[in-house]
């Protein structure tokens, strides 16, 4: 035998060395029309996931499409939207078990909502109140992640950690085509396929990284195609068809709960969008390449196929929209309430005792708030 | 604006000396556009500084002037950015990097202080770097976690790394025209929160890295500061002349190599200093430039030096950072504890 | 060894009192192996810590004892080592990584930096950070370049991270399990040179983070110095009391939090201070040290406060660090400096 | 069309994405026994090639061992030596033409030499004098490197520049196996893939990365299935065969040369000393695996295959045998001899100017030491 086969392409491995690469075409269930396109590796969800999957979008649009409207009024800092993208992030929250975890970034809110934090919640980042404002552990969702790439690597901890106990929980780690440069991405993946944890990189590749096109980002086949340098399997979906993405993160988490290890998933879809509200996204690409994207919107093409199969009533149509109204109308509410914030919080978590140093900068600056009410309630200048 | 330093010079071989009111961002646009023309060999990359222009609009246009082979965006990995950069620099070009935010320049870290900071020292000077490395520094503007540190310390504290940071449009220019022309490496911050502040720009005039600046002429006492600080130790100065005192300034602007002539100078002239700096004071320039301050004033110093600078915690949420950061009051507190009643 | 100040103390509950002799690298392992066996969700791993038991052997038969599960070797990356020991402090475990030299933690400055030190902070308190970070740190054992930099006031600077670096066996022993006890994160640096240096280690005694040691009384002058440099001192201390200087001097060994009542109450007793430290002393914990001292103790100074420092270059080649470094007499010479003419 | 498909597994590049996965075996050129070993897709080198190439693992063989011994006698500080690993560090230094550059690390000292280097000029930073010691530019051959895969993106960089200019220059970037793991070398490989910049990343997997073999390294099929990550060709050569490293290593630089873009070559081979002189291998691995590896040496099998086809006679082999003796024996002389250091070199390269805070710190520095020489001249102590 060859030396250099030893550990490696084995003969029974050689097989599973080629189903670590993705197919040539993204998995696609239904089809941006509405219409069924079959697949041979994977069935379309039963109509009541594919009914909640809807739920989920309709209101994942709503929320982003208010949260906009919120950064115009001037009551959320920034927004990074989702739009376009909500089918990955539905799909995203709908594919794990309650005990399972979830690792998100600054664009994946819809995708904590839809895990359970309350939209106001949410948003204390984007408020401007906190860098985080929901319970992690309750909601087994990890702080949205700014530095990119980063919390893959906690996800692969978090991931190891939890194996180690041999509890059967599953984290699913979000990030963008961008993201997929950084250093820690390739780490991550590394670790999590070396320590065989029960992961699931799942990357949103929307076309861009702020205005850096997909192209400028990578020269591979695709994203997917990094799975195999790693040992691990690479998947591509449609991520505008949720019953697709759900069907290939569904088989992801069952293979890591499964202990069969890491999957990294690239689902293909479209930032419909600026960046943020800060960015102007008409510098960097064609009304009409965003244009064409609306023709394969996650919702319509949903809302066609559960209209033509009868699963979605007017009734529920209508009960669904108004639900997403009322998530609407209380966030606006929550965050048109004035924030009632304490300057001794900079100084609180820091440490978990309050170092001398710490303590003694709080004294200057209580004593200067101090000074401050007194000089307002006395009506004087400095 | 008035240039009350020697180290600021009119170069009189400067081609032509336009004067000219511009934006801190304009300014650093401009510096970046004239170094292109000026050298053939610089060239500019980051992320989103192609045709985006920066997320702060700083590159607007370069790509569509000189080419998408002179300006360009990257993939999205800082490190890799430093680190192509380390090689460019090695086979004769000048590159100029964006990282897009403090905090994002962290990833490069390992590449700046193990490669940027002493690749000429390693070669004894056989292979030099002439790398800017240009970093949006320092809050006030109501970002979000990550978008608004202060992390000149990590820089200033390496050493092989040159490190400077404008308060002015002119000092932008100047600054980061000497930078790029520098044989070595530069860490170049920009004050994000004077990114709009307008001033003067003379295109002709040269300032070498090095060197501080008298920014306000005062008696009583010495006020020493950088970056956004600056503008903020103005206003303190302003509003104490309106007490009746008389306060000094001095624009650092130049954190490694200190310059330790003028401000020494200035500090003895006075016998009383504050540092104001917005990142955390623990292990800072601030507390270096404290320090030097009083062992070399030792004997002039009527009270002790005093500083004003961010808290030793992360940086504030937007809604919280008017506590956090240094302001006039607090600098004039400062100000206050520096044993007037001792005097004579 | 004796026990000088109250902040270590016997632990009346701990099981056992043993004393022995032994090196540090020997009590930084025992240390380990009693923390691993105190509690299940504490776990070793890096580079080359597994059968290997690290390039200093510091964790040298934790596998063969405790199994694979608790210490292990990781891929090479420490980007990978600090992220991954993220998440699992997420999530109930207590990690105690190694990493290999101070310069090869610098590609995990940003995980360190922007979620090490910030996650307890960014949640409210939600998540806490029960992570140790340790790091062979300083020079003086004939390294090649890399190997031998002291990197602590990158960590000192940054808010939300306690550092700590021990200067003998019993601190290694003592404050390596405070550490891995600590909630919250800790860049725990063992200097290097120490390593193979004997002392008395009593399991039994505790020592609190944040406090720091009498190493020597004196009257004359205080020394303040921490890792490699207290040693260094106290042999200074020795060589002035030959010519007839009582010398006192104090182990920082918490850098962050800071002892200032233990620094500032012995600075005060003696009028007169140096601080000595390895790294370039410019914007480094020395020259915060030297400041607070400055600002704290300024009406009982009879002189400046000096700083002996690395100089502000890269780290020596082995054969030059003798240079480099400081020692001996350079500490000697910024004592005579400190205006003993002026006594009265 | 399918619209993931846009820019993505076009049917023409179909056979190309396949292209860039490595064969399932190594390239091999020369068996162990010195046999040649047919491959339909590389050709034997000629062997006036092989000749040189073997003059130069005879060489190399000997600079490791003389190195190890200078180590022994404490005229260098350290070693890490390349024995077993020859046909890689010759194999990379004869492929490149005089105006090409090679980015080594600590492991190469060996492919320094080659390329020109002085030997004694290559030790300088193993002796403790400095931190490298040779003309960077003249040599073309950059600092070696020892924070790991951090070259590798210099070597983009540096290959950019060049490409830039419309040189022809071809960049040669060394790494271990260890190294791959690390951020630097996945953002090295995606750079040179989007700027498409002509350089070979050559990856030396000896097995270990110290005490750690490949498998807690990586669960990839090999090092080289990483490239199609990137887009990028990867290769599996059999380290240890001189012809075959120069044939695979030959391919990837002409393509580079040709402004085909980089190539990733994985070669296979073995470090059969420990990691340094102040590494202790017996704690991690068996005798018996390091044994097995000396009939795979590099050496032996060219010889054997040369002598066998009549192109090295005992006159040449003892020629060889003459010319490595001499090398050897230039390089205990020069690093027994004492080093003159100054001092003030510390200061000296710092900055292209000195800063006053430097100049200053000199001072002090010259002051002390003038006084220690004055004490030492007059006898006394402090
Ligand atoms: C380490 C790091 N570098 C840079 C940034 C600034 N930044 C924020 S979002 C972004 C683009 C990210 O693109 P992608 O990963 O595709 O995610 P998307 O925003 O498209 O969801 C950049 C450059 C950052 N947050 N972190
Ligand atoms: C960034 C970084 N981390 C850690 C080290 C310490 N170190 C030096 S060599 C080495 C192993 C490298 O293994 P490999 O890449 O396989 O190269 P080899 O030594 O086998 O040639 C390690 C961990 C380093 N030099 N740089
Ligand atoms: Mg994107
Ligand atoms: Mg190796």
């Amino acid at each position: 035998m060859h030396p250099f086969l030893i550990g490696f392409g084995r003969e029974g491995e050689r097989m599973m060395h080629e189903e670590l690469l993705p197919r040539d075409e993204a998995v696609q269930l239904i089809d941006a029309a509405g219409d069924l396109a079959t697949d041979s590796d994977y069935a379309l969800p039963d109509s009541a996931t594919l009914l909640a999957a809807y739920r989920g979008l309709v209101e994942g649009r709503r929320i982003n499409d208010q949260a906009s409207a919120l950064v115009r009024q001037g009551r959320l800092a920034v927004y990074p939207s989702s739009h376009g993208q909500e089918a990955c992030q539905i799909g995203a929250a709908l594919v794990l078990r309650d005990t399972d975890w979830l690792f998100p970034t600054y664009r994946d809110s819809v995708a904590v909502i839809a895990r359970g934090v309350a939209p106001a919640d949410a948003m204390v980042l984007l408020k401007g109140d906190w860098h985080s404002g929901y319970d992690v552990p309750l909601h087994r969702v990890a702080p949205q992640a700014t530095p990119l790439a980063t919390q893959l690597l906690h996800a692969v901890g978090f991931a190891y950690a939890a194996k180690r106990r041999g509890e059967d929980t599953v984290v699913l780690a979000l990030c963008g085509d961008g993201a997929t440069s950084e250093g820690d991405f390739h780490e991550a993946m590394n670790f999590a396929a070396v320590f065989h944890v029960p992961v699931v990189f799942f990357v949103q590749n929307n076309e861009f990284a702020i205005s850096v096109p997909l192209s400028r980002q990578t020269a591979a086949p695709s994203l997917a195609h990094k799975a195999i340098g790693y040992g691990i399997p690479g998947r591509r979906v449609d991520g505008n068809d949720v019953a697709a993405v759900l069907a290939v993160l569904g088989e992801a988490v069952a293979r890591a709960r499964n202990d069969e290890g890491p999957t990294l998933v690239e689902a293909h879809t479209y930032r419909m969008q600026a960046h943020t509200n800060a960015d102007d996204d008409t510098r960097y690409r064609q009304r009409e390449e965003v244009q064409a994207w609306v023709a394969r919107d996650p919702l319509t093409r949903l809302r066609a196929h559960l209209s033509q199969s009868g699963a979605l009533t007017d009734d529920l149509e209508r009960g669904i929209a108004e639900g997403a109204e009322e998530i609407a109308s209380a966030m606006r509410a929550a965050l048109n309430a004035d924030s009632d914030l304490d300057p001794e919080d900079l100084f609180r978590f820091v440490t978990t005792e309050r170092s001398p140093q710490l303590q003694e900068q709080w004294d200057l600056l209580r004593d200067e708030i101090e000074r401050d009410q007194e000089t307002h309630s006395a009506g004087g200048a400095r | 604006m008035t240039i009350t330093h020697d180290h600021d010079h009119v170069d009189v071989d400067a081609p032509e000396s336009t004067v000219q009111t511009l934006s801190m961002a304009a300014a650093l646009n401009l510096a970046l556009a004239d170094a292109l023309t000026a050298d053939e060999s610089v060239l500019v990359f980051g992320e989103d500084v192609g045709v985006l222009g920066g997320v702060f609009r700083i590159t607007d246009g370069l790509t569509a002037h000189f080419g998408e082979d002179r300006c360009f965006d990257t993939p999205l990995a800082e490190s890799g950015i430093v680190g192509t950069a380390v090689g460019m620099a090695m086979n004769g070009l000048r590159p100029v990097v964006e990282l897009q935010f403090d905090a994002f320049a962290l990833p490069a870290f390992e590449q700046i202080v193990s490669h940027v900071a002493k690749l000429s020292n390693r070669t004894r000077g056989g292979v030099r770097m002439p790398l800017v490395i240009r970093i949006p520094f320092g809050g006030g503007i109501g970002g979000v976690e990550h978008h608004c540190d202060s992390s000149e310390a990590y820089y200033a504290h390496t050493p092989g790394l040159t490190v400077v940071s404008p308060a002015t449009p002119q000092d932008a220019y100047s600054l980061l025209r000497a930078a790029i022309a520098s044989p070595d490496p530069v860490v170049f911050l920009e004050p994000k929160k004077l990114y709009w502040s307008k001033g003067e720009v003379d295109t002709a005039v040269t300032v070498d890295i090095g060197s501080a600046r008298i920014a306000r002429e005062g008696t009583d006492v010495t006020l020493i500061a950088y970056g956004a600080s600056v503008p903020l130790a103005l206003h303190a100065a302003e509003a104490a002349a309106a007490e009746g005192r008389s306060i000094q300034v001095v624009d650092v602007r130049s954190l490694t190599p200190f310059d330790d002539e003028m401000v020494m100078t200035a500090v003895r002239s006075t016998g009383r200093a504050v540092v104001i700096a917005e990142a955390p004071g623990f292990a800072s320039v601030a507390s270096e430039i404290q320090a030097r301050v009083f062992e070399r004033c030792f004997e002039f110093l009527e009270a002790p030096v005093r500083r004003v600078t961010g808290f030793d915690t992360p940086y504030a949420p937007p809604k919280l950072e008017h506590w956090y950061l240094p302001d006039v009051d607090r600098i004039l507190d400062a100000v206050d504890s520096l044993h007037w009643e001792d005097r004579p």
